[in-house]
C-alpha cells in the first residue's frame, strides 16, 4: 500500500467518524444515536486497519477486533437500557429525557415534534397451550 | 543643702503618692478623711518647691556667667532610633517660680476644698484627681524634654476633663468635660506636630539641645515650629479661637475652677511659650501672631465678660482675657534679646500675680455658691456684704487686684509691666504699628476689666440683700478651713505685686535666667537700655482702671436703672457680648456639624458603597455561574455538541498556533 | 515475537492473579445472584474477593524493576508492573472494599449480586488500567470500567431520574470512548505499534518523531485528552456529571467522582508519557512527546475546568449537583499538575507534577468519597438528603457526623491539617516552581488556581454554615448502618491522616516511588 | 525539662485542652469552664516562663555592635546542635534539597505578642463564663483551638508553618462567630472566612514565589522554607544583583509584595478591604471579639513586619510607603469618622480598630526604627486596649442586652467599677500619655514624620478624632442622667470578682506599658534593628539616615 492510499483510507475513516459524530448530534432516536456512535467506531476501525497494513503490524487489527467486540457488548447493554427507557416514556425520542438539568431552566422544546410513532404492531397470539402470562407492571421490571 | 536632684523627683511624686493612696484607700477606708494624702502631698511638694527656689540661685554658672540649670535624669522612658525620651527633670528659675506658684496655690485650694467638698459622695475621687493634677502640673513644669512635657500636658488635660466632669450625672458637666478635652486636644496636636518639626530639624527632644540650636534653623522652619507650638498653647490657655471650652469648664467644682482653670493649668501655655522663648524670640512673624492673638483674646473676652450674669463665667472670661495679656506680653518679646527676656519675665510675673488673685476670686465665688446653695447667677442674689463678710473682703481684694487698682494691688504692677513691654515693642521694628494698636487695645481692655470685675463685685455684694430659695434659711460665711486659705490668698493678691514688682525682686530673679546662653543669637546685636518704670504709662493705666471701677459703681450701685438704658443704647453689641459673639454657634456650624456630617457620610458610604463594592466583587463568580447555567440544559445531544465543539476548539487553537 | 518475548508473556501471569481473582469472584457472584438474593452474602463474598486480591498483590512478584537485566524487555509486554501500577492496584482494591462497605446497605437484596459483581469487574478494570502498556489492553481496561458503570447506574434505582442518568452517561461515554480510540488509532499510525513503550520510544526518538506528522499527533493528543477528559470531568467534557450525579445513586456519584477520574488520569499519564517506562528517554521534557503544545492544552483545560466548576457550584442548591461541580473544579486543580509536570525536572522543582497529581488524587478520593458517603449515610427513603437545606442543624442532632462532614468540606476547601491542603499546596508549589522562559504563565495558572480555591471556599463553607449555624428544619434520622459508618471512619481517617505527618510523609514517599519511573527516565536522559 | 519544649507547649497546651474540653461533653459545663480556665492560665504561665527564659538568654549574649543579617530565634524546639537558631524537625521533605519544617522559636518581635495572646486567652475564657450557656464544650474547644493557632502564627519561623497556622485561625473563629454570635452571625462568619481566606491564598502564592525564586537563584539549589534563611538569601541576592538580574529581582519583589499585601491587608485590615471587620466584630461573641481585635488583627501587621518588610524591601520602599502609607492614613481618618457616626457601641470599637491599625501600618511603612518600634508597640497596645474595650462592652451587653448607645445614659452612677474601667480603657485607647497607647502612637508619628511629614500631619488628626468618638461614647453611655435600658427582673450589679479578674490585668498593663515600655522596646530592638538595617541597606532609601544612629 502506498502512502497515497493510506491517506485516502484515513480520509474515509475520518469522514466516517465525523459522519457518525454528526449523526450522534442530530438524530433523536436513541437507537440511531447509538448506531451513529458505532459508526464513529467504524471510522476508527478503518483507520486502524489501514495503519496496520501500512506498518505491516498486526496490532492495529487486534485492536480493531477488540473494538468490534466491545461495541457488541455495549450494544447489548445499550439495547437493554433503551428498552427500559422506552417502556417508561413509550418513545425513543432522546429529548424527552431532560428532566435532570439546572434548576430554573425551561425545558427545551423542539419546534418540530417527531412524527407520531407508528401504532404498535399486533402481538402474535399465544398458542392454545399454557397459561396466559400475567401483565407485568412496568415499574418493577428491570433488565 | 541636699543635692537638688535627690528631692526634685519628690515634687511630682508626693502628689502622685497622694493620688494613689486616696484612690486605693479612699472609697473603702478613708471616706471622709480622703483629703489627708492629698494635702500632705501638696504641702510636701510646696515645701520642696520652696527649697528648689532657694537652691536654684545657688547653682553653678557656666563660663559665660550664665546659670546652669539642674538636670536630673531618672530613667529612660522609651528609645527607638533617634527618639530618645528620658524621664528627666530640670530645675531652673522659671521652673522654680512655676513650681512654687503651683504648689502653694494648690495647697491652699486643697485645704479650701476640704470645706467646700464636704459631704460630697465623690469625695475620695475628687482628692485623688486633684492630687493627680498636682502631679501632672508639677511634672509639666519640671519636664526637661518636649515629650515628657507633652505627656504631662495631656495629663493635666485629663485631670481637667475628670474634674470638669466631676458631677458627671449632670449632662451639662459631661458635655463641658468632653468639650474641654477635645478643644484642648485640637491644640495639642499642633504642639505635637511642632515637637515633630523641631525633632526632625535638631534630632533631639531635650530643651537645652533644641533651644540651643534655635539659631541654626531657617526662618521658615522656626516660624512653622513656633506657630505649631503656639497652637498647643492656644488650646490649653484658652486663647481665641480655642477659648470656647473654658467658660463651659465652670461646670466643675469651684476649687477646681480656681486651681486648674484660673491659676495653674491654663497658664501652661504661657509657660510653654516662655520656656521656648529662645525659639519665639527669633521668629518675629510667629511673635506677631502670638501678640495679636493675645491682644485680641484679651479684648474679646473682656467684652463678653461685660454682660455675663453667671459669676463664675465672668471670672472665666476674665481669665481668658488675662491670659491674653500674658500672650500679648510674650508676643512683644521681639527685636532683641533684652526685650524677649523682659517680655517673658512680664508674662510670668503676671502669671504669678494672676494665679493669686484669680484663685482668690474663684474661691470667693465658690464660697458664695456654697452659701447660696450652688446658685451662681448674680441676678438671683445681691447685697451679700453683711452676710458673708470674709468672703466679701477677700473678694474685694481679688477684684481690686484684677482691676489693676493702682499702687497697692498686685495686678496693677504686673499689668503695667506688660504694657511697658508692648510699648517697647511698638517703638521699632517692622511691626511697630501693630504693636502700638495692641498697646491701645490692652489699655482699653484694662478699663473693661476694671468695669466688669467691679460690676460682678457690686452685683454680688452691694444693693439690697436678696437670697435664692436654694440657699436655705441660714446661709453662713466660709468656715475657717475655707476662710483661712481665702485670707492667705488675699494677702498674696494684695502684696505680691508691690513686693516683687517695683523692687525688682521678681524681675531680677527671673531675668537672670534669660541669659545670653539661653537667648543667644541674632537678637544680641541690639542691646536695649535697662528696664525702668514707665511712669506715664502707669498713670494712664491707673486712670483707666479707676475709670472702669467708677463706671461700674455708677451703673450698678448708684443708678442701677441706667444699666438697661446703656444696654439699649449699645443695642447689637450688647446682644453679641451677651451671646459670646456667637462663637460657640460658629464653631458648631463650622466644625462640629461638618465633621459629624462627614462622619455620617462615611458611615453610609462604608455601609453601602465600600461594602457594596466589595460584595459586588464577591458576586462576580456567582454571576458567571448564572451566565453559564443555560449550558446545562439537560439535553444529552447538546452536551455532546459542546464536547465536540470543545474538541474542535482545542484542535483549531492547537493547529493555528 | 521472539522466544524471549514469549517467555516473558508467560511470565506475566503471576502479576495478573489479583485481577483474575476479582474476575473469578465476579463470575461466582453473577451466577450465584440468580440463586440467592442476599445483599449481605454477596457483599461479603466480594469483600473476600478484594481481600484476596490485595493479599495476592502483596504476595505476588515484586515490580518489574528496571535494574533487573532479566526483565529488560518487560517493558515491551502489554502489561507493565512498575511502582505506579502497584500503588494504583492497591488503591483500586482498597477502593473496592470501601465501595462494598458504602453500598452494603444501599443496594436492594435483589440487585445486590449484580451490583457487586459489576463492581468487581470495574475494580479489576482499574487494576488493568494501571498495568496497561498496550493500546489494546488500555482500551479494554477502560471499557471494563465503563461498561459495568452503565449497568450499575440503573441497577439500584428504578426511577426515571436514575434511568435518565444512565442514558446520559451511557451515550456520552460511548461518544467519548470513540474519541479516545480515534486518538489511539492515530497514535498507532504514528508509531506503528500498539505497545505504549514502543510508541513512546518512537515518539521520543531523536530521528523520527511525531513532529514530522504534526497533524496526526495533534489530533491524537486532542481527541485522547478530550475522550479521557470525559472521565476526568474536565470542562467542556463534564456536562453529564451534574445530571448523572443528581439522578444516579449516591454511591455511583462517589464512584464516578473518584474511580473514573483516577482511571482517566492514569491513562493520560501512561499514554502521553508522563510516566515512562524505565529505559525510554524523553527527548526534552516528559509528557510532550506528542506535541510541544501539550502543556498549553492542559493549561487552558485546567483554567476552563476549575473556573467553570466553581462558578456553577456557587449557584447550586442540590447537594449532589454541587459536589458534581466541585469534582469538576478539582479536576481543574489536578490538571494544573499535568500542565506543569513537563517543566518540573527534578533538579529544578522541589515537587514533581506527577507526584502532586497522585497525592492530590488520593487525598481527593478520601475526601470526596467521604462526602458522598455521608450523604448516603444520612439519606433515608423517607427523608432524603437532596438539598443543602436538608443538612440544616446537623451539628445539633448529630455532632460527630457534622464534624466528620465538616472535615471533608474543609479538606475540599484546602484548610491546613487536612489532606486537601497538602495536596493543593503541592500542586500550587509545583506550578510556582516552573523554571522556563514563560514561567510567568504558570504563576498565572497558580494564581487562577488559588482564586478558584477561594471561590470554592464559599460554597463548601455554605454547607458547613448550614450544618453548624442553622436550626434543623426537620431532623434527619439516619438508620444504623455499620458498613456506612466504617466507610466514613476510613475516609475521615485518611483525610486527616494524609494531611499531616507522618501520614503525609508516608504518602509522599509512595507517590514519589510511583512517579519514580519517570524520575529514572529523567536520570537517564541527563546522562 | 528543656526550655524549648515550653515553646511547643504554647501551642500544644491549648490545642490539647481544646480536644479534652470537646470530649468532656456539653453536659459537664462547669468542668469544661474550669478546665479551659486552667489551660488558659497554664498558657499564661508558660508564656511567662518562656519570657523569662528568653530575656535571660538575650541578656547573657554580648551586645552586638552591628545588627545581625537575619532573625535568630531562641528556644527553638528540635534545635540543630550546630546552629541553635535552626531546627531539625522536618514536616515534608523534598528529597535532600530541603524541607518544610516544624520550626518554632522566640525572638524579640513575637515574644510580647505571645504574652498578649496568652493573657487575652485568660480574659476571653473568663468573660465567657456566664455569657455562654449552650454548647459550652464546643465553645471552649474552639476558643482554645483559636488560642493555639494564634500562638502558632507568631511562633512559626517556617514560612509554610506560618501560613498553616495563619489559615487555621479562620476555622475556630468561623464557628465562634457563626454559632455564638449575634443575629447576623451567619453572614458575618461567612464573610469573615471568605474575605480572609481569599486574601490569604494569594499570600500563599507570594510566599511560594519567594521560596521558589530563592531556590532557583541559590548556587547549590537548596530549597528552604525557613524565614530567617529566606531573609538572609533574599538580601544576599539583592545586595549582589545587577543588570538583568536586578530587573528580575525588582519584578519579583513587586509581585511578591503585591501577593503578600493582598492577604495581609485584608487581615490588618487596610482601608478598602476592611468591611468584614465591623460585621465580624459586632456579631462575634465577646471572647471572639476580644481575640479577633486583640490578636487576630495583629496577624496581618505581624505578617508585614516579619515577612513583607524583610523579604521585599525594595518594593516596600518603592510602593509600600506610598500605597500602604496612604491607605493607612485614609484608614485612620475614615475609621475614626465611621466610629464617630455609630450608634452601636461594638461597631464603634470595631471602627476604632481600623483607625488604630492604620497607625500601626503607617508606622511600619515609615521603614525606620521609631516607626517600626512604634508599630510593634501599637500592635500590643491595641490588643490590650481594644481587647479591654470589647470585654467591657461585652459585660455591659450581658447586663442589658443592647448595644445601642442611645439606650444608655449615665450608667456611671450605677456601675462604678465598670465605668472606671471603661474610662481608663478609653483613655488608653485615645493615646493618653502615661497609659500604653501613647508611646506607640508617638513613635509611629515620629517615624512617619521622618519619612513623609504630610502623612504624619494628616494622621495626627486621628488623635483628635479618636478622643472625640471615645469621649462621645463615654458621655452618651456613662455620664449624664441615669437612663438604663430595659432589663427584666434581675437587678443589675456592678462587676463581680470574675469580671474584675478578666479586666484587671489589662488595666495594670496599660499603666505599666505606658510608664515603662522599656522592657518591650529593649527586647524587640535587636530584631527590629535587623529589619531596619535591611531596609537601610537598600538604595533609594534616602531621607532616613537617622535609623542608623541607634543609640549605643
Amino acid at each position: 500500500m502506498s502512502p497515497v492510499n493510506l491517506e485516502s483510507y484515513l480520509l474515509v475513516g475520518a469522514a466516517l467518524f465525523v459522519l457518525g459524530m454528526v449523526g450522534f448530534l442530530t438524530r433523536r432516536n436513541m437507537i440511531l444515536i447509538f448506531l451513529s456512535a458505532e459508526m464513529m467506531l467504524q471510522g476508527v476501525a478503518l483507520n486502524l486497519v489501514a495503519f496496520a497494513r501500512y506498518h505491516g503490524d498486526l496490532g492495529g487489527q487486534v485492536l480493531t477486533l477488540f473494538i468490534v467486540t466491545v461495541a457488541a457488548c455495549e450494544a447489548a447493554v445499550a439495547l437493554a437500557l433503551i428498552l427500559m427507557l422506552y417502556r417508561r416514556r413509550k418513545s425513543l425520542d432522546v429529548s424527552l429525557w431532560q428532566e435532570l438539568r439546572e434548576p430554573n431552566l425551561e425545558p427545551v422544546v423542539d419546534d418540530e415534534p417527531l412524527p407520531a410513532p407508528p401504532p404498535p404492531p399486533e402481538l402474535p397470539h399465544l398458542p392454545v397451550a399454557g397459561p396466559k402470562p400475567e401483565e407485568q407492571p412496568h415499574e418493577t421490571s428491570h433488565v | 543643702m541636699f543635692d537638688v536632684c535627690s528631692y526634685l523627683w519628690l515634687i511630682p511624686a508626693l502628689p502622685l503618692l497622694g493620688c494613689i493612696a486616696t484612690a486605693a484607700l479612699g472609697p473603702r477606708w478613708l471616706r471622709g478623711q480622703s483629703h489627708w494624702p492629698c494635702i500632705l502631698g501638696a504641702v510636701g511638694a510646696c515645701v520642696l518647691s520652696v527649697l528648689t527656689l532657694i537652691a536654684v540661685p545657688q547653682g553653678a554658672v557656666n563660663a559665660d556667667g550664665a546659670p546652669v540649670p539642674y538636670l536630673c535624669s531618672y530613667y529612660e522612658w522609651f528609645r527607638a532610633g533617634d527618639v530618645d525620651v528620658s524621664f528627666a527633670l530640670r530645675a531652673d528659675g522659671l521652673t522654680a517660680v512655676m513650681l512654687v506658684t503651683v504648689t502653694f496655690i494648690g495647697s491652699l485650694i486643697v485645704i479650701y476644698s476640704v470645706g467646700y467638698m464636704h459631704g460630697d459622695p465623690g469625695y475620695p475621687r475628687y482628692f485623688a484627681v486633684v492630687s493627680l493634677f498636682l502631679f501632672s502640673m508639677t511634672g509639666l513644669v519640671l519636664a526637661n524634654n518636649f515629650i515628657v512635657l507633652y505627656a504631662f500636658w495631656e495629663g493635666v488635660g485629663l485631670c481637667s476633663y475628670l474634674l470638669i466632669g466631676y458631677w458627671f450625672s449632670r449632662p451639662s458637666a459631661a458635655a463641658a468635660a468632653r468639650k474641654a478635652f477635645l478643644v484642648t486636644r485640637l491644640g495639642d496636636i499642633g504642639l505635637f506636630l511642632g515637637i515633630l518639626v523641631l525633632w526632625t530639624e535638631t534630632n533631639s527632644l531635650d530643651f537645652d539641645v533644641v533651644l540651643g540650636q534655635a539659631h541654626t534653623l531657617s526662618a521658615e522652619i522656626l516660624t512653622i515650629a513656633c506657630l505649631l507650638l503656639f497652637a498647643g498653647a492656644v488650646g490649653k490657655s484658652a486663647q481665641f479661637p480655642l477659648h470656647v471650652w473654658l467658660p463651659d469648664a465652670m461646670e466643675g467644682p469651684s476649687p477646681v475652677s480656681a486651681l486648674i482653670h484660673a491659676a495653674t493649668m491654663v497658664t501652661a501655655g504661657v509657660y510653654l511659650v516662655a520656656r521656648c522663648m529662645p525659639l519665639f524670640g527669633q521668629a518675629p512673624d510667629a511673635q506677631l501672631v502670638v501678640a495679636v492673638i493675645g491682644g485680641f483674646t484679651a479684648l474679646l473676652a473682656a467684652l463678653i465678660a461685660l454682660t455675663q450674669t453667671d459669676l463664675k463665667r465672668v471670672l472665666a472670661y476674665s481669665t481668658i482675657s488675662q491670659l491674653g495679656y500674658m500672650f500679648l506680653a510674650l508676643g512683644s518679646g521681639v527685636e532683641h534679646h533684652r526685650l524677649a527676656a523682659l517680655a517673658a519675665t512680664a508674662a510670668i510675673f503676671h502669671l504669678v500675680t494672676h494665679a493669686f488673685f484669680k484663685a482668690l476670686l474663684f474661691l470667693g465665688a465658690g464660697s458664695v455658691m456654697h452659701a447660696m446653695g450652688d446658685v451662681i447667677d448674680m441676678r438671683r442674689f445681691g447685697g451679700l456684704r453683711k452676710l458673708l463678710p470674709v468672703t466679701h473682703w477677700t473678694f474685694l481684694c481679688g477684684a481690686a487686684a484684677l482691676a489693676g487698682f493702682p499702687v497697692i494691688f498686685s495686678g496693677f504692677w504686673s499689668k503695667d509691666e506688660i504694657l511697658a513691654v508692648t510699648w517697647e515693642a511698638s517703638r521699632g521694628g517692622p511691626h511697630a504699628v501693630i504693636y502700638f494698636v495692641l498697646l491701645v487695645t490692652a489699655l482699653g481692655t484694662a478699663g473693661l476689666t476694671a468695669f466688669y470685675t467691679f460690676r460682678a463685685y457690686f452685683m454680688t455684694f452691694w444693693g439690697e440683700q436678696r437670697l435664692p430659695e436654694e440657699a436655705g434659711h441660714h446661709p453662713h460665711d466660709a468656715a475657717p478651713v475655707m476662710g483661712v486659705p481665702l485670707m492667705i490668698l488675699a494677702a498674696g493678691a494684695v502684696l505680691a505685686g508691690i513686693v516683687l514688682g517695683p523692687t525688682g525682686l521678681f524681675g531680677g530673679f527671673l531675668e537672670h535666667y534669660w541669659s545670653r546662653s539661653e537667648l543667644p543669637t541674632r537678637l544680641q546685636a541690639a542691646e536695649a537700655g535697662g528696664h525702668a518704670l514707665n511712669v506715664p504709662l502707669m498713670l494712664i493705666s491707673a486712670a483707666v482702671a479707676l475709670g472702669g471701677i467708677g463706671l461700674a459703681y455708677v451703673l450698678y450701685v448708684r443708678t442701677p436703672a441706667l444699666v438697661g438704658t446703656a444696654a439699649r443704647m449699645l443695642g447689637g453689641l450688647y446682644g453679641w457680648s451677651r451671646n459670646k459673639f456667637y462663637l460657640d454657634e460658629l464653631f458648631e456650624a463650622l466644625f462640629v456639624r461638618p465633621f459629624a456630617g462627614l462622619a455620617r457620610l462615611c458611615k453610609t458610604l462604608d455601609q453601602y458603597l465600600v461594602d457594596g463594592l466589595v460584595d459586588l466583587i464577591g458576586q462576580v463568580p456567582a454571576f458567571v455561574g448564572y451566565v453559564m447555567r443555560p449550558f446545562q440544559n439537560g439535553l444529552v445531544q447538546f452536551y455532546a455538541l459542546l464536547m465536540a465543539l470543545g474538541v474542535a476548539g482545542f484542535l483549531l487553537a492547537t493547529m493555528l498556533r | 515475537m521472539t522466544e524471549a518475548h514469549a517467555q516473558l508473556l508467560v511470565g506475566i501471569w503471576p502479576f495478573l492473579v489479583p485481577e483474575m481473582i476479582l474476575a473469578g469472584v465476579a463470575c461466582i457472584v453473577f451466577l450465584g445472584g440468580t440463586v440467592r438474593a442476599d445483599r449481605h452474602l454477596w457483599a461479603g463474598v466480594s469483600l473476600l474477593g478484594y481481600v484476596a486480591a490485595l493479599v495476592a498483590l502483596h504476595l505476588g512478584p515484586a515490580t518489574t524493576t528496571p535494574a533487573d537485566p532479566a526483565l529488560a524487555h518487560a517493558a515491551l509486554l502489554p502489561v507493565l508492573f512498575d511502582p505506579l501500577t502497584k500503588l494504583l492496584q492497591a488503591l483500586g482494591f482498597l477502593t473496592g472494599i470501601l465501595f462494598v462497605l458504602l453500598s452494603w446497605n444501599e443496594v436492594d437484596d435483589r440487585q445486590a449480586a449484580d451490583w457487586h459483581a459489576c463492581l468487581l469487574i470495574l475494580v479489576a478494570g482499574i487494576g488493568l488500567t494501571a498495568a496497561a502498556n498496550d493500546l489494546v489492553v488500555l482500551f479494554l481496561a477502560l471499557e471494563m470500567v465503563s461498561i459495568p458503570t452503565y449497568v450499575m447506574l440503573y441497577v439500584p434505582r428504578e426511577n426515571a431520574a436514575a434511568q435518565e442518568a444512565a442514558l446520559k452517561y451511557f451515550l456520552l461515554s460511548v461518544f467519548s470512548s470513540a474519541l479516545v480510540v480515534f486518538g489511539f488509532s492515530y497514535l498507532y499510525g504514528i508509531a506503528g505499534q500498539t505497545n505504549l513503550t514502543l510508541i513512546l520510544e518512537a515518539l521520543n526518538a531523536p530521528e523520527t518523531s511525531a513532529r514530522d506528522i504534526p497533524l496526526l499527533a495533534t489530533v491524537a493528543l486532542i481527541t485522547i485528552v478530550a475522550g479521557l477528559g470525559f472521565r476526568l470531568k474536565a470542562a467542556p467534557f463534564h456536562f453529564y456529571a451534574p445530571d448523572v450525579f443528581q439522578g444516579g445513586p449516591t454511591v455511583m456519584a462517589a464512584l464516578l467522582a473518584w474511580v473514573h477520574k483516577a482511571t482517566g488520569f492514569v491513562a493520560l499519564l501512561r499514554v502521553l508519557g508522563f510516566v515512562m517506562p524505565p529505559h525510554v528517554q524523553p527527548r526534552e521534557f516528559i509528557g510532550v512527546a506528542l506535541s510541544e503544545q501539550t502543556p498549553i492544552v492542559f493549561w487552558f483545560l485546567a483554567v476552563i475546568t476549575m473556573t467553570w466548576g466553581n462558578a456553577l457550584a456557587l449557584v447550586q442548591d442540590n447537594l449532589k449537583r454541587l459536589l458534581a461541580y466541585s469534582t469538576v473544579a478539582h479536576a481543574g486543580y489536578m490538571l494544573i499538575t499535568l500542565a506543569t509536570a513537563p517543566y518540573l525536572r527534578h533538579e529544578a522543582g522541589a515537587v514533581d507534577g506527577v507526584e502532586a497529581l497522585l497525592y492530590y488524587l488520593i487525598a481527593y478520593g478520601a475526601m470526596t468519597v467521604g462526602a458522598f458517603a455521608m450523604l448516603a449515610y444520612l439519606s433515608t427513603p423517607e427523608r432524603p438528603v437532596d438539598t443543602i437545606d436538608d443538612l440544616a442543624g446537623l451539628s445539633r442532632s448529630h455532632p460527630a457526623l457534622a464534624l466528620t462532614m465538616a472535615i471533608f468540606l474543609f479538606s475540599l476547601i484546602g484548610v491546613p491539617l487536612t489532606a486537601g491542603f497538602t495536596g493543593k499546596f503541592l500542586i500550587f508549589f509545583g506550578a510556582m516552581s516552573v523554571e522556563a522562559d514563560h514561567a510567568y504563565l504558570f504563576w498565572m495558572l497558580a494564581f487562577i488556581g488559588v482564586v478558584n480555591a477561594a471561590i470554592g471556599g464559599w460554597y463548601y463553607l455554605r454547607l458547613i454554615a448550614v450544618m453548624y449555624l442553622r436550626q434543623p428544619l426537620q431532623p434527619l434520622a439516619p438508620r444504623p448502618n455499620l458498613p456506612g459508618l466504617a466507610t466514613l471512619i476510613v475516609c475521615v481517617a485518611l483525610t486527616l491522616g494524609l494531611g499531616v505527618p507522618p501520614g503525609s510523609t508516608w504518602l509522599l514517599r509512595h507517590v514519589k516511588g510511583a512517579a519514580g519511573a519517570a524520575e529514572t527516565a529523567r536520570e537517564l536522559a541527563r546522562r | 525539662m528543656n526550655a524549648s519544649a515550653l515553646v511547643i507547649g504554647l501551642v500544644a497546651l491549648p490545642f490539647a485542652a481544646a480536644i479534652v474540653v470537646a470530649l468532656l461533653g456539653a453536659a459537664r459545663a462547669g468542668l469544661v469552664r474550669w478546665v479551659s480556665l486552667g489551660a488558659a492560665l497554664g498558657g499564661l504561665a508558660l508564656a511567662a516562663v518562656v519570657t523569662l527564659q528568653f530575656t535571660a538568654i538575650r541578656g547573657a549574649q554580648p551586645p552586638q555592635k552591628e545588627a545581625a543579617a537575619t532573625f535568630a530565634p531562641e528556644l527553638v524546639p528540635g534545635a540543630d546542635p550546630k546552629a541553635p537558631a535552626r531546627t531539625t524537625w522536618n514536616i515534608i521533605e523534598f528529597g535532600n534539597r530541603g524541607a518544610i519544617q516544624f520550626y518554632l522559636g522566640i525572638d524579640g518581635m513575637n515574644i510580647w505578642l505571645i504574652v498578649l495572646t496568652a493573657l487575652l486567652m485568660v480574659s476571653a475564657v473568663l468573660v465567657s463564663w456566664n455569657a455562654i450557656q449552650e454548647r459550652v464544650n464546643e465553645y471552649y474547644a474552639w476558643l482554645l483551638a483559636l488560642g493555639a493557632a494564634l500562638s502558632g502564627v507568631f511562633l512559626a519561623f517556617d514560612i509554610i508553618l506560618f501560613y498553616v497556622f495563619f489559615e487555621l485561625t479562620l476555622v475556630p473563629l468561623f464557628f465562634l462567630i457563626g454559632i455564638w454570635g449575634g443575629p447576623e452571625r451567619r453572614h458575618a462568619a461567612r464573610k469573615f472566612f471568605i474575605f480572609t481566606f481569599a486574601g490569604s491564598v494569594i499570600t500563599l502564592l507570594g510566599l511560594l514565589a519567594l521560596v521558589v525564586v530563592c531556590h532557583q537563584k541559590s548556587p547549590d539549589r537548596t530549597l528552604t522554607f525557613s524565614i530567617p534563611e529566606l531573609v538572609r538569601q533574599v538580601n544576599h541576592h539583592l545586595l549582589l544583583s545587577a543588570g538583568a538580574d536586578r530587573a528580575f529581582w525588582d519584578a519579583t519583589q513587586f509581585w511578591v509584595f503585591f501577593a503578600l499585601f493582598t492577604g495581609f491587608a485584608v487581615k490588618v485590615p487596610l482601608f478598602p478591604v476592611h468591611t468584614w471587620l465591623p460585621l465580624a466584630h459586632v456579631e462575634a461573641p465577646t471572647a471572639g471579639s476580644v481575640l479577633l481585635a486583640g490578636v487576630l488583627l495583629k496577624l496581618g501587621s505581624y505578617g508585614f513586619l516579619r515577612l513583607v518588610l524583610p523579604l521585599t524591601p525594595d518594593a516596600c520602599i518603592t510602593y509600600g510607603v506610598d500605597v500602604v502609607g496612604t491607605l493607612a492614613v485614609i484608614g485612620i481618618l475614615y475609621g475614626a469618622l465611621c466610629a464617630l457616626a455609630q450608634d452601636d457601641v461594638k461597631k464603634l470599637v470595631a471602627y476604632s480598630s481600623i483607625s488604630h491599625l492604620g497607625f500601626c501600618m503607617l508606622g511600619m511603612f515609615a521603614l525606620n526604627a521609631p516607626g517600626l518600634t512604634g508599630s510593634l508597640l501599637q500592635m500590643i497596645n491595641h490588643g490590650l486596649s481594644t481587647g479591654a474595650l470589647f470585654l467591657i462592652v461585652g459585660m455591659l451587653y450581658e447586663r442589658y442586652h443592647t448595644r445601642h448607645m442611645t439606650d444608655y445614659g449615665g450608667i456611671g452612677a450605677k456601675l462604678r467599677i465598670l465605668t472606671l474601667c471603661m474610662v481608663v480603657t478609653c483613655l488608653s485607647s485615645a493615646g493618653l500619655p502615661g497609659l500604653n497607647g501613647f508611646v506607640g502612637e508617638a513613635l509611629v508619628l515620629f517615624g512617619a514624620f521622618l519619612k513623609r511629614p504630610e502623612l504624619a500631619f494628616i494622621a495626627s488628626a486621628g488623635i483628635l478624632l479618636g478622643a472625640w468618638y471615645l469621649l462621645s461614647m463615654l458621655r452618651q453611655m456613662f455620664f449624664g442622667t441615669l437612663q438604663e435600658p430595659a432589663h427584666e427582673g434581675h437587678e443589675v450589679r456592678d462587676l463581680d470578682a470574675r469580671e474584675v479578674c478578666a479586666l484587671a490585668p489589662l488595666l495594670v498593663l496599660f499603666v505599666i506599658l505606658g510608664v515603662y515600655p522599656k522592657p518591650v522596646i529593649d527586647t524587640a530592638r535587636p530584631d527590629l534593628e535587623i529589619v531596619a538595617k535591611i531596609l537601610r541597606n537598600r538604595p533609594g532609601m534616602t531621607g532616613a539616615p537617622t535609623v542608623a544612629q541607634q543609640g549605643e
